[in-house]
């Protein structure tokens, strides 16, 4: 099992270092919420910030959603477990942040937590890796001899179903939908301004929460997040009410990495799927 | 009454647009169901176009490109094959009959091939019924 | 009046209440509880602590039809949509949420123009308020003694419920509420022992501690604008925030809406749909410019709302410490911690 | 509910449709009410604003042209908003033509505040699009039972150059009236212009109006105010005596749907006008 409190002790050696050598001038990190429980996404500014961050199996949160609220060019030292640091890769990839400000934060992870039912999420809910793929620092044991557990097994279920019960099934799920958008801003590779569903022309959707807008901002987010998901399942995390929307994201990942052979945020060398082609492609893949 | 799908048929500029005015002037008889929007490329298309379609009211979608290599703009439609495969997944994994969308590479000279595809592609939506679905109710 | 109902016969209830008009209860849904027009009377299911979004809904719907109309007809031929003047039922509010209404009435109901839509609402409307159960602990999150609210409050109820074991205890407070009670033929007349657990939970609602911080309703308010310009203090408070809409969604004082015309097939409606102060384009304007552009500025245009302007605009705080913002917050946001961190600058 | 409910736009007609600048982005429309009722309903005061509503399209805030004087009538000048946020409502207002029916909700907002400028000197500066609703108030002054009631009338009204400059025909025959005035200024002239060239601030420090007795009203782009403010405190106007006008994101326009509010203020319902004084004593927030 991973030692919690030692990666905690690390992360904040670490920051401490970064911040007072000048290195970095935030260090995205973990802060105490209002309890143990409920830890909160935290940047640490300043030597005296570092007592504040924490790390325990609640801290789910991908800090790389916060990368790029900063102005290009802040040097920033980030926390990644396995998922983040997929999405701080894909984010590399799709230049909006550039390695060189970066120092990852390594946190090899196993047993993180659902706060609301203390089940353990590694693979069901996020991509099911345990070690982060890219990082400077490492600051815990590498994960070793776990057995490995695909992250798309969750998605047989729904695989199997026939697709009018499959539709129902979305279709309840999206209805309950109040529109609140904390899947797209939970989100780190949400970073359009303004999101489609906010233009007014073309206007996409009814602001109204109601199935038709729904399901138009719901699918056609999940294709602007073709084959750059990372799997972190914050969209569903977030979610006030629920909406399990990593089984679909999962399913396009599956998808698109069935297609064109390519897994998104596994090496910063590589280019986002759909903004990418070979000439090789097979026709196959439209039937 | 026998059911009569709408199609939308989003057709690139260069190729498969003048492929269907091809098969008018050479007087080729093919089904009246689709409707044909040009755009300039094929990787013009934006999925949402095919979402609102289908959401509008459309009983099928049909795309149609240049044939990979030929695209007008060189790699356009590469773009778009590896997109529209995406959508096509997406509508699928959502419940939508996969058969209501089709992409084909139409190149300018195949007007006959242009209705051909409409003719297989009517009697495919048709035979799925009229779409329900996504379709928003009046 | 006191009466009473077997919990297992609920739905008896449920139905009497149908048929008299149009009832709203919490039912369960996968992530928990939530209030729904009732189709079902098996549905209505009391074994919850509290709803994730909040019963405002009733009176201020996610979305409100204005107007109905063609386009390309005239102004004139547009048809308004009426409320519909069914009594309704709204079952098993808890006290803080009941207490909500009354803040919200100021805005809607009584300042200035009265919203048409919340006034017929609220008057249609019969409202059961219901006591926290006593016996289960408290969510960490509450925070409703602040406001003055205890667990068991019947103000502002029409009909005031209290779980007693397997029984339900029903007590008209308002003659609304009486004259309702008495029609309610599946009920039957508490006995003097039941009297008595009502009063006693009325009581022991006092004991039942949330967290607690002492909010002086004008000097957080004060506080509030004397540290508005602390730039420091808001970047620090909202650096996980979000910006997403869940916190207002969820909250039962949030009244934020925005007015649009939906239109499709050649026809369209005027409506008003909620609308959060968290969005980026809630205040940009036509010529490009917002005065909100960053997350500490709205974050701090949401606290100062509730605790600062309100105040000064209405009298009293906008929240009622019901918790769900920082239960729904995916970052875990918790407006009591920020309020008492402002407290303490 | 249908009588009173604030949601509900009474219908109007476009009576006239002024093209006001050379680039044509700039229209007065005059609209007349289809109900006799309405018009009653629609008693406005000069700085006051009304929600243009076409059905499909939205809403729009614009505020009130025309003066109260001009009876039978209510005009708005409106602007095609478009370079940053489409605007759909000021866009399809455009392409309608004179006889069109649209929607109209108001009046609203508070107003230029007429008891206080009664017998007072007033100051009225304008810079670019914002002149509308002081016109509103010019006209409402220059009318002949009111114009006693106030004393002396400045206009200072500036614009980048001579075709932007808008209601070109009203300002030609204030400047030939003696009971008020007018001194038009415009970033950059052409050939044809002959009045006077320079920025707003400068032509009014120039000009030196008395702060004795007197009322300073300013509407204008954010650059003209914040330049145009210092001028009148060397002059002596103290934070009282200057009004201006708040410009927020509005929709619903009764201080209900709660965007648009500056503090504790709701700039649709308390606003939009304030005095500096006022202004000082809310957030900056706008």
């Amino acid at each position: 099992m991973t030692d919690f409190k030692k990666i905690e002790e690390n992360l904040k050696k670490e920051a401490k270092r970064l911040l007072e050598s000048g290195e970095v001038t935030v260090v995205l990190a973990y802060g105490k919420g209002f309890d143990e429980k409920h830890p909160m996404p935290f940047a640490a500014k300043s030597v005296a910030d570092v007592d504040n961050i924490v790390f325990n199996e609640y801290c789910n949160y991908n800090m790389a959603r916060y990368l790029v609220r900063y102005p290009q060019g802040t040097k920033i030292a980030i926390a990644v477990k396995a998922a983040d640091s997929r999405a701080v890769i894909q984010l590399i990839q799709e230049e909006k942040i550039k390695k060189e400000n970066l120092v990852l934060l390594g946190i090899p992870v196993i047993g993180m937590k659902n706060p609301k039912t203390d089940e353990v999420i590694d693979s069901k809910t996020t991509c099911g890796m345990h070690n982060p793929v890219l990082y400077d620092v490492l600051l815990g044991e590498e994960v070793h001899g776990q057995k490995i557990v695909s992250p798309y097994d969750v998605l047989a279920e729904y695989e199997a179903m026939d697709k009018d019960a499959r539709w129902q099934f979305w279709k309840d799920q999206f209805d309950k939908c109040i529109r609140c958008y904390a899947c797209r801003k939970a989100c780190p590779m949400c970073y359009c301004d303004p999101c489609f569903i906010d233009q007014n022309k073309p206007k996409w959707a009814d602001k109204a929460p109601q199935s038709p807008g729904n399901i138009m901002y719901h699918l056609t987010r999940f294709h602007h997040l073709a084959g750059r998901c990372i799997d972190c399942g914050e969209c569903s995390r977030a979610c006030p009410v629920d909406i399990p929307l990593y089984l679909f994201h999962k399913k396009v990942a599956k998808e698109c990495e069935e297609m064109f052979n390519q897994v998104s945020g596994m090496s910063i060398e590589d280019k986002p799927v759909l903004v990418n082609f070979r000439v090789e492609d097979s026709d196959k893949i439209l039937e | 009454m026998d059911f009569e799908p709408k199609i939308l048929g989003i057709a690139c500029n260069w190729c498969t647009y003048t492929g269907a005015d091809l098969a008018g002037t050479t007087r080729l008889q093919y089904p009246q169901n689709v409707r044909v929007v040009r755009v300039m490329c094929s990787s013009r298309i934006n999925p949402s176009f095919i979402f609102r379609a289908l959401q509008l009211g459309a009983d099928g979608v049909l795309v149609g490109g240049c044939h990979p290599g030929d695209c007008h703009y060189n790699t356009g439609n590469l773009y778009a094959r590896r997109r529209l495969a995406t959508t096509k997944k997406i509508l699928e994994f959502a419940g939508i009959e996969p058969g209501r969308f089709r992409v084909e590479w139409i190149s300018a000279s195949e007007g006959n091939r242009f209705a051909e595809v409409v003719e297989e592609f009517t009697t495919q939506v048709k035979n799925l019924g009229p779409q329900t679905k996504l379709k928003i109710q009046e | 009046m006191l009466k009473k109902t077997a919990i297992e016969k609920i739905s008896q209830l449920a139905a009497v209440l149908m048929e008299k008009g149009t009832l709203l209860a919490p039912v369960k849904e996968v992530a928990g509880h939530n209030f729904a027009e009732i189709n079902d009377p098996q549905k209505v299911d009391l074994n919850f602590y509290n709803t994730i979004i909040s019963p405002k809904g009733a009176f201020f719907p996610p979305k409100e039809d204005f107007i109905k109309y063609k386009i390309g007809k005239t102004i004139t031929e547009a048809e308004q949509i009426k409320v519909d003047s069914k009594p309704v039922f709204l079952f098993g509010v808890r006290p803080c949420d009941v207490k909500s209404f009354s803040i919200m009435d100021i805005h809607f109901n009584a300042a200035g123009i009265i919203d048409p839509y919340w006034s017929q609402r609220r008057k249609a409307t019969t409202i059961f308020g219901y006591a926290y159960d006593l016996n289960q602990p408290v969510d960490a999150a509450d925070f409703y003694n602040s406001l003055g609210i205890y667990a068991a409050d019947p103000e502002g109820s029409d009909i005031f419920m209290v779980k007693k074991d397997k029984d339900l205890l029903l007590k008209g407070i308002t003659p609304k509420g009486e004259e309702l009670l008495a029609q309610l033929n599946t009920l039957v007349d508490a006995g003097k022992d039941d009297e008595k657990y009502y009063e006693e939970t009325l009581k022991k609602g006092k004991e039942y501690k949330t967290r607690f911080l002492c909010i002086d309703q004008d000097v957080i308010a004060k506080k509030l604008e004397a540290v508005f310009n602390n730039n420091d203090f808001w970047t620090k408070v909202s650096s996980a925030c979000l910006s997403c809409g869940a916190c207002t969604f969820v909250c039962p004082n949030c009244y934020c809406f925005d007015i649009c015309d939906d239109t499709i097939f050649g026809k369209g409606t005027r409506r008003r749909v909620w609308d959060a102060c968290m969005f980026t384009d809630f205040t940009l304007e036509a010529s490009g410019h917002n005065p909100r552009t960053q997350v500490y500025q709205r974050l701090r245009q949401k606290i100062n709302h509730k605790y600062s302007y309100h105040v000064k605009k209405y009298g009293v705080i906008s929240c009622v410490g019901c918790g769900r913002c920082t239960r729904s917050c995916p970052v875990n946001i918790d407006i009591y911690s920020i309020v008492e961190e402002a407290l303490k600058l | 509910m249908s009588d009173n409910n604030p949601y509900i736009p009474m219908p109007v007609q476009i009576a006239k449709i002024t093209n006001e600048v050379d680039t044509n982005d700039i229209k007065t429309f005059r609209f007349t009410f289809l109900n006799k009722e309405d018009e009653e309903k629609f008693k406005y005061t000069p700085g006051q604003f009304g929600e243009l509503s076409i059905y499909g399209k939205g809403e729009s805030p614009i505020g009130i042209a025309s003066s109260p004087t001009e009876l039978g009538y209510v005009e708005f000048t409106v602007q095609r908003a478009g370079t940053i946020v489409p605007g759909l409502v000021t866009a399809a207002l455009h392409d309608l033509d004179e006889g069109a029916q649209i929607g109209l909700r108001g009046p609203l907002g508070n107003s230029w505040p007429i008891e206080f400028l009664e017998n007072k000197n007033i100051v009225v500066v304008g810079g670019g699009f914002a002149f509308t609703t002081l016109r509103s108030l010019i006209n409402y002054m220059l009318y002949k039972d009111n114009r006693k009631r106030f004393g002396e009338i400045t206009v200072v009204y500036g614009a980048r150059n001579p075709g932007l400059l808008l209601y070109k025909d009203e300002l030609a025959e204030w400047e030939k009236r003696d009971d008020i005035k007018t001194i038009i200024t415009v970033d950059k002239g052409n050939e044809t212009w002959k009045g006077r060239e320079g920025f707003v601030p400068a032509v009014c420090k120039d000009t030196a109006p008395s702060p004795k007795d007197a009322v300073a009203v300013i509407c204008g782009p954010p650059i003209m105010i914040k330049f145009t403010l210092p001028v009148f405190f060397e002059l002596g106007f103290s934070k009282e005596n200057i009004l201006t006008s708040l410009e927020m994101r509005m929709k619903c326009g009764i201080g209900k749907c709660g965007r648009c509010n500056v503090g504790s203020q709701y700039v649709c319902k308390d606003g939009p006008v304030f005095s500096l004084a006022e202004l000082d004593q809310l957030p900056r927030d706008f």
